[in-house]
């Protein structure tokens, strides 16, 4: 609507001579030129010249071949697009918070650091957890810190170990991670039913065994360091054996990391500390709706037990209480701990994605424990409501118990030659984000649909409408679908060629 | 609860097509007693009113500034409003990573000219959509340094590095027993070329310098290339200050074959310290062992250009334990107001803003040698940051500085136990004369030496 | 200049293909004797960073309160960031009035929306898509309101109407030779039924009572009703703090023929008094002599619902000097402020509001009761104002609340002679109980009467 | 894009029970319930119940049927769609003005008051008058205001004068404006050159003669209380004998009144106080860039010569000056002067739209006398590249030297039955918001072009590229132009029936 045509890139419609950007007036002496001839600028070749009139519209104009949670329901499951309430952005934004230098001492910056530590307590009581580091940028940036920590804690009982085991269902950082932590990753089996399989698991193709947990743990024993498990799981279902898992891989001295990234569907309803997590990362930018910016920034603090808070990263934020007179309110006064022997070091250079546990600390205070469980419990509901609208029309490949996403597979639509990719192209046709697709790898065409509790019945009504309508198409005109997307602004795009002649940035004509 | 819109009626309506009584009966996949007892033991929900009280009081607790004259890595620059304007435009600040490109193209082909100008101010060939922050960029740079470098496997890091960005090199490196990381020695203020020489070897992977180091100095890049390729190692250049690619070479044409660092100074407050945006540039050869999400250039199926994520099988969804790098979510929308930044400032706004700060920081430097107690430490070049030695009691100065809502610069002894009693003071386009002046009067009425 | 965007190189082309040589060349329309000579005795051009500065200065320069107990026609209320973050999408702030109704169907269904809000809170049928403010509203409505009644000429103006609405009637009525206005008395706080029976006759087109009035009180406009019809006038109803509809009777219903006031508190804050809101809302028999834009629901050529402009023969551009009023842009951006608000809020919040406003004025008017030098004036039923004597030092009041950053209510000796020494108080949501008991104290606090 | 269908009324999307806003608890006793029975609230028929999440979608999604200045140029002429600077935003939303009350004493709104003041400093070296007014909250009310100054000022000369002259190409404020003043409208007509004709006009059409303003001064004389003439008009030309006109109305003692509303010709050019004016407006909306608001808030200041100072409406912003020691910078202190007997009173409850005023100053202070300069050359220069580019192609009714503005007629595509409503449509097509049309009411089938100085030669050359398809297209395919448009969400609107039949809200089915 309202759009011209394709907005150009801003390289090729820089005109020399215009500026976006005035200068104050210089009120010291010009600069002297210190520099070795062979370090002076000698210019750009690229860095465009428009006003600032041209750079809003450009901004503007591309903002709308967007899709945001605002448009509409936004179902890519293990992503939780939740509203992202603009209180949060407004409070991340007050100048106290913004103009704040990490490099301040203490005493200065009292507020962050009350705001750190009281979002950390929130974390401890929702994960059930006593140690916590809002460090960690991300996710990843989560795994990484707590595979550091179970690596530390193993070195300090004196092995580091060689092995995390991942289950296949894992998401790819799992195992990425477990690499850059130095470890080597074995992996764990699926049952039909999408969780773990604790028995060795015969590939119906192929015939291959692939040794089962039980197995695993007795083979290699003690050169675990760990297991690297998401719970609830990728397909969205709990690993009910859980409890099990845990102790079976701390009888063998290996620690169990918890990849949170679906916290969102155990907040208030159950505590990872409670079924034998040791370590975890949460996603503040999934559980805590912290705006997911087109990619980033998230945050992916980490919790853990008692036995691994010696080598958690530094600084840690730590309260003490200033005694005052009998009767009186006791005051409190903050500061950051560098000096901890064992901690395994610094894994951001400050301390972390700060403006963005802002925004999580005022989503916890927003919601309270009350609302935080009602979030989960409409979480769940409305993904078993897609669930129980959709099954039949779409294949279940997995049926275990969902809960707050749940997982299709497009084997019903294949016998028309309709795939998850038609599919989820189809959906922008109708005005939709599509789901999340082809994850996790145990589901054959996987479609993966997370609705958020932030979805109300109209919405998700309008929406599974659409996808039986999709379905019926599939049956009735597959080539529509392997023509979609015909009403967005390009149609399926050559990913190969960007592939195997990649054009990574723009050059001069 | 004002996010959640579902109302008792269409609760009830769900729950009827689902066939359970309660929302409960569907944790039946959680074993009972994996569950929680009684509620979180945490506050109850807050108004909109009440929260934003909350958090402003905490807000206000933090000491507010006149004037700070602190930079080591977190840079005050003036942040234009377009880009606050912008960004909180919900199709840019809510959206997820573009995987669908149809549907994304706005986030997509951002990420192309914000690649275009990380190329460009590096002077190298290949970013990508970028990375944590400074300290976590090294750490991408040196690693992906030692799979380029094959069966290399020492990394040297010059002390002039961020001491910070050390810190996290060091724990990211730790569980790699097979790989080490060096210090090499600053002389005068820039990396010591002997103990470099005396350092490299066949082994030696990569050599990371600042470029302005933590110092403020502008190492010779061109000078360090020399030793470091001739023991055929990578020169990788860390810049702390992106704002110094208005002035200074472009590392790429100065001999370095990486660039990696901190581009907060585009953009952003100092935000005690995050959200950042870390970056990395490397060569075309190089392009397929770079970390992190890149965007590249394509068409559709009618020959129309477009814009995709792509050399996905480096990444970690696709390739696993065999990725680059674990990264997934990034620091996007830091990307974007760095973008925003770059596209308003252009060619003459950021080497005019640059050259502001290079004034004020020698106007900074000089007014502050006129005092008695301060001393000269270096004379290499430097960008908006360098280093005096403080002669008085640094206790004193800094309470001095405070009774005026003014920072001081910061106590180098804190990192470099070498430098005790030294200050490294940092001025931008944000100092005024005035506030310069204020600084150096109220330093001349702190108590003498004791 | 950042927001000129044409280069050097492009101006030569533009004035090439206009055909002139320099831009001046294309004032030859202006007879050179009437062309400025030399320039504008003005401050050159400013950069972002310098003008900002220069207007915090300014904003900086206005004193800060903790708590703010003053209303007086400007009620300080919460605002849901909700409202900001949609009024900053450039589709709303930046667009004009909707022309083009195919072009801008999003102001259009806005406005229809508010006015369907409008309507609802004031239980009446037919309103417009804002008006400049309360004072302008009233002069509006008493011209509507003249020219409905045929004949009549008189306007009864109630003392219990905002002062400063009376005064913007007085000058507005003041070129009308053939008008008159004229005020009703007080009586303990409301209007004197006596003095109003009074001047009631064959030539009063209408009475215009506040609801609830300056001073606080209710108004029983049912009571009113009788005598205003009986005489053939129209009983008007003005609201300067529109949340009292979430406590009150709709005027419509109460007995009200029209209603008009201010809605500022819809989303605003108290910004100087400006912009904020005007409104007006009417019968549906009267609806062609309404002044302002009007947005009407209709077809398209398919069918299909939408938005445009309507009733327009009403108005200055078609009917020039017979029109119902010569206003043209209007405050249509505060319009959406309220009309998000509203939404927002729904039935249940502004209910809940606008009790919890009334517990707060309560209270704070129990606990300054407490103090010895205070004395209740009206017994009338109040909203979130109301007004009590003070027997203390007036200026030491002023003195002792600023001290402690609270600022008192109106010194209603400003504006009715008659109530000199008296203070007309308010609190709303924003007042939480320690505010009002740190007034509380800070009031015992100052020196008794001499 | 993206859009999926049109969004409706939030009234039907209604759902009892949910909730956009939380209150805070209350921390003092519940209210008593003091009303009277038949006072007490009885309920609501439309308000909606929604939570946030829906309401920032319903407004998200709507502000997508709208155009803004940053989807493109904004070409309507007279309205001044200029650059919205988003400095000027964000200044006026600082905290410390937008919670200063109106009401409290001036010593604690010092900065306001500067504010004020310095933004009359700068409209009174614009416009070369000693006098200024901001309450008036958009150019009408300015125009009221300014009539009111004229109509006291003759009643302080002993008689306020029945009749106020106006030409027949002003805006229809502006007779609208004297009847709200209690005068008689007498209208000047038209010279073929769009200016004011001193001479009496034969319309060619009906033979009536229609008095030139030598004729209504020489008959009417002392009833003139004043003429109110918009310059450059509104056709975009400077009355270039206003000097002469205005000569003539002060030598019966008449007034000049000047609708401001095209000051952005003007400004840093020729100052109306130089050329006769006695009192003006300014439309800051316009001039000032301050942004339209979809229908406003505006601001109308108005401008005025030394004899009518004492009739300003009150309160007067003053500044005093504090005598400071030899060689101090001396310091300024600002009050409202409100006992000003002679004045008209008030003509806004407070101070005017305070915060469009803010914005108005931040764009002068941007701006200074060189940029505003600038900015009214190139707003020139544009207006009148399109001129040339579009000339040959469209008819120009009036061919007068064209300001900041130019404005066809659509005679040459009248012979294919295309009229300016068809070309109009058609440019939505193609994604531009059409210019003013049929106004001035003296050009036949008015296309009234102003493009400021916002747009760059791109823009203004993609505009003028689709203007001459479309006049191509006129000849070659009539139809197409009849049916625009049909690339927008909707098609033309019936706005007969909506005026015949108007349906003003929403009601319950
Ligand atoms: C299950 C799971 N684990 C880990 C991650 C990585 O999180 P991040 O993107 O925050 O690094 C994701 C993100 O998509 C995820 O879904
Ligand atoms: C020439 C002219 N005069 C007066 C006005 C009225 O101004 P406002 O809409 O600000 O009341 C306009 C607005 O369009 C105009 O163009």
């Amino acid at each position: 609507m309202f759009l011209r045509q394709r907005e150009s890139l801003s390289f090729d419609r820089s005109v020399p001579g215009k500026r976006g950007m005035d200068l104050p007036k210089l009120d010291v002496p010009a600069a002297q030129d210190t520099r070795p001839a062979h370090l002076k600028r000698t210019g750009f070749d690229a860095l465009p010249e428009l006003s600032e009139v041209e750079v809003i519209r450009h901004f503007t104009r591309l903002s709308k071949w967007n899709y945001g949670v605002d448009d509409g329901i936004y179902p890519l499951g293990s992503c939780t697009m939740k509203h992202n309430p603009r209180l949060n952005e407004k409070v991340a934004g007050l100048p106290g918070f913004t103009d704040s230098h990490p490099m301040a001492p203490d005493a200065l910056v009292q507020g962050n650091l009350e705001m750190l530590f009281t979002l950390q307590e929130w974390l401890k009581e929702i994960t059930g957890l006593p140690g916590v580091t809002l460090q960690p940028s991300a996710g990843a940036a989560g795994e990484l810190t707590g595979v550091m920590l179970i690596r530390a804690y193993h070195v300090a009982q004196g092995a580091k170990r060689r092995v995390i085991l991942i289950p296949d269902s894992g998401h790819g950082t799992n195992p990425a991670t477990a690499a850059m932590a130095g470890y080597e990753v074995v992996e764990l089996p699926s049952r039909p039913d999408g969780t773990i399989s604790f028995e060795d698991v015969t590939d119906p193709v192929n015939g291959k065994v692939r040794k089962g947990l039980q197995t695993l743990v007795r083979e290699l024993g003690a050169e675990i360091a760990g297991a690297m498990i998401t719970n609830p799981n990728t397909v969205g279902v709990f690993e009910y054996r859980f409890k099990e898992i845990s102790d079976l891989l701390h009888s063998v001295g290996a620690l169990v990391y918890m990849d949170g990234a679906n916290m969102n569907a155990l907040v208030g309803v159950a505590r990872p500390g409670d079924f034998g997590v040791d370590v975890m990362h949460l996603n503040l930018h999934k559980t805590m709706s912290t705006p997911h910016g087109g990619g980033g920034p998230g945050a992916g603090p980490v919790c853990c037990v008692e036995k691994l808070l010696p080598f958690l990263p530094v600084p840690v934020v730590m309260r003490d209480t200033v005694k005052v007179g009998e009767g009186e309110v006791p005051r409190h006064t903050y500061r950051m701990a560098w000096n901890r022997p064992q901690s395994i070091g610094k894994v951001h250079t400050f301390y972390g994605n700060f403006g963005i546990l802002v925004r999580a600390l005022t989503y916890c205070l927003s919601h309270g424990s009350d609302g935080l469980k009602e979030a989960t419990l409409r979480a769940i509901v409305n993904a078993n409501y897609i669930r129980a609208r959709l099954k039949g029309a779409y294949a279940l490949h997995i049926d275990s118990p969902s809960l707050h996403e749940v997982v299709f597979s497009d084997t019903l639509q294949a016998k028309h030659d309709v795939h998850t990719l038609d599919i989820a192209k189809r959906l922008i046709d109708h005005g939709y984000h599509p789901p999340t697709i082809y994850f996790p790898l145990i589901v054959p065409g996987a479609l993966m649909i997370e609705p958020t509790e932030s979805e109300d019945k109209g919405e998700l009504d309008a929406f599974c409408d659409t996808m039986l309508a999709i379905a019926k198409e599939a049956e009735t005109d597959p080539e529509a679908l392997h023509q979609a997307p015909t009403l967005a602004p390009l149609r399926r795009m050559d990913e190969t060629t960007a592939a195997r002649k990649p054009v990574l940035r723009w050059t001069k004509a | 609860m004002r996010y959640l819109p579902s109302s008792p009626a269409e609760d009830r309506a769900l729950l009827d097509a689902i066939g359970v009584a309660r929302a409960e009966d569907l944790l039946t996949g959680i074993p009972e007693p994996l569950r929680l007892k009684g509620g979180l033991d945490l506050p109850l929900q807050g108004s909109e009113q009440e929260v934003t009280w909350q958090m402003l009081d905490l807000a206000n607790k933090n000491t507010r500034f006149c004037a700070q004259f602190l930079g080591a890595g977190a840079y005050d620059h003036f942040v234009p409003s377009a880009i606050d304007a912008m960004v909180c435009r919900q199709e840019w600040f809510t959206a997820y990573t573009p995987y669908q490109p149809e549907i994304s193209q706005g986030t997509l082909q951002h990420i192309f000219e914000y690649q275009t100008l990380i190329c460009d101010l590096t002077g190298l060939e290949v970013t990508n959509a970028s990375l944590y922050d400074g300290g976590t960029a090294c750490v991408e740079t040196a690693l992906m340094a030692v799979r380029v470098a094959k069966k290399r496997n020492i990394v040297l890091v010059s002390e002039g590095l961020h001491p910070l960005y050390r810190q996290v090199l060091k724990t990211n490196f730790a569980p790699h027993d097979d790989l080490q990381l060096v210090e090499v020695a600053l002389k005068d203020g820039v990396t010591d070329l002997a103990d470099l020489q005396a350092k490299l070897n066949g082994d030696v992977a990569a050599v990371m310098v600042g470029y302005p180091n933590f110092l403020g100095a502008v190492e010779d890049l061109t000078a360090l290339a020399g030793p470091v390729h001739a023991a055929g190692a990578l020169l990788v250049s860390v810049t702390q200050e992106a704002l110094a690619f208005g002035w200074l070479e472009a590392p790429g044409k100065a001999g370095a074959d990486m660039a990696c660092g901190e581009a907060m100074s585009f953009g952003n407050k100092p935000n005690f310290g995050g959200p950042y945006l870390g970056f990395l540039a490397v060569k075309d050869a190089h392009k397929r062992e770079i970390p992190g999400r890149v965007v590249g250039q394509t068409k559709d199926l009618d020959g129309r250009t477009g814009y995709v994520l792509t050399l996905t099988a480096r990444e970690q969804h696709i390739r696993r334990d065999k990725a680059t790098s674990n990264i997934c979510s990034n620091q996007g929308l830091v990307a974007l107001r760095a973008n925003i930044y770059l596209q308003l400032a252009g060619p003459e706004g950021l080497k005019g803003l640059a050259e502001q700060n290079v004034a004020k920081a020698q106007y900074l430097r000089q007014r502050l040698l006129e005092l008695p107690d301060m001393e000269p430490m270096f004379e290499a070049p430097f960008f908006n940051e360098f280093v005096l030695r403080y002669k008085g009691d640094m206790a004193a100065l800094q309470e001095a500085c405070l009774a005026e809502s003014l920072l001081p610069g910061l106590d180098l002894g804190r990192f470099y136990p070498e430098y005790q009693g030294c200050i490294l003071w940092c001025a931008t386009e944000l100092h005024t004369r005035r506030m310069i002046e204020s600084l150096v009067e109220i330093l001349a009425r702190v108590p003498a030496t004791v």
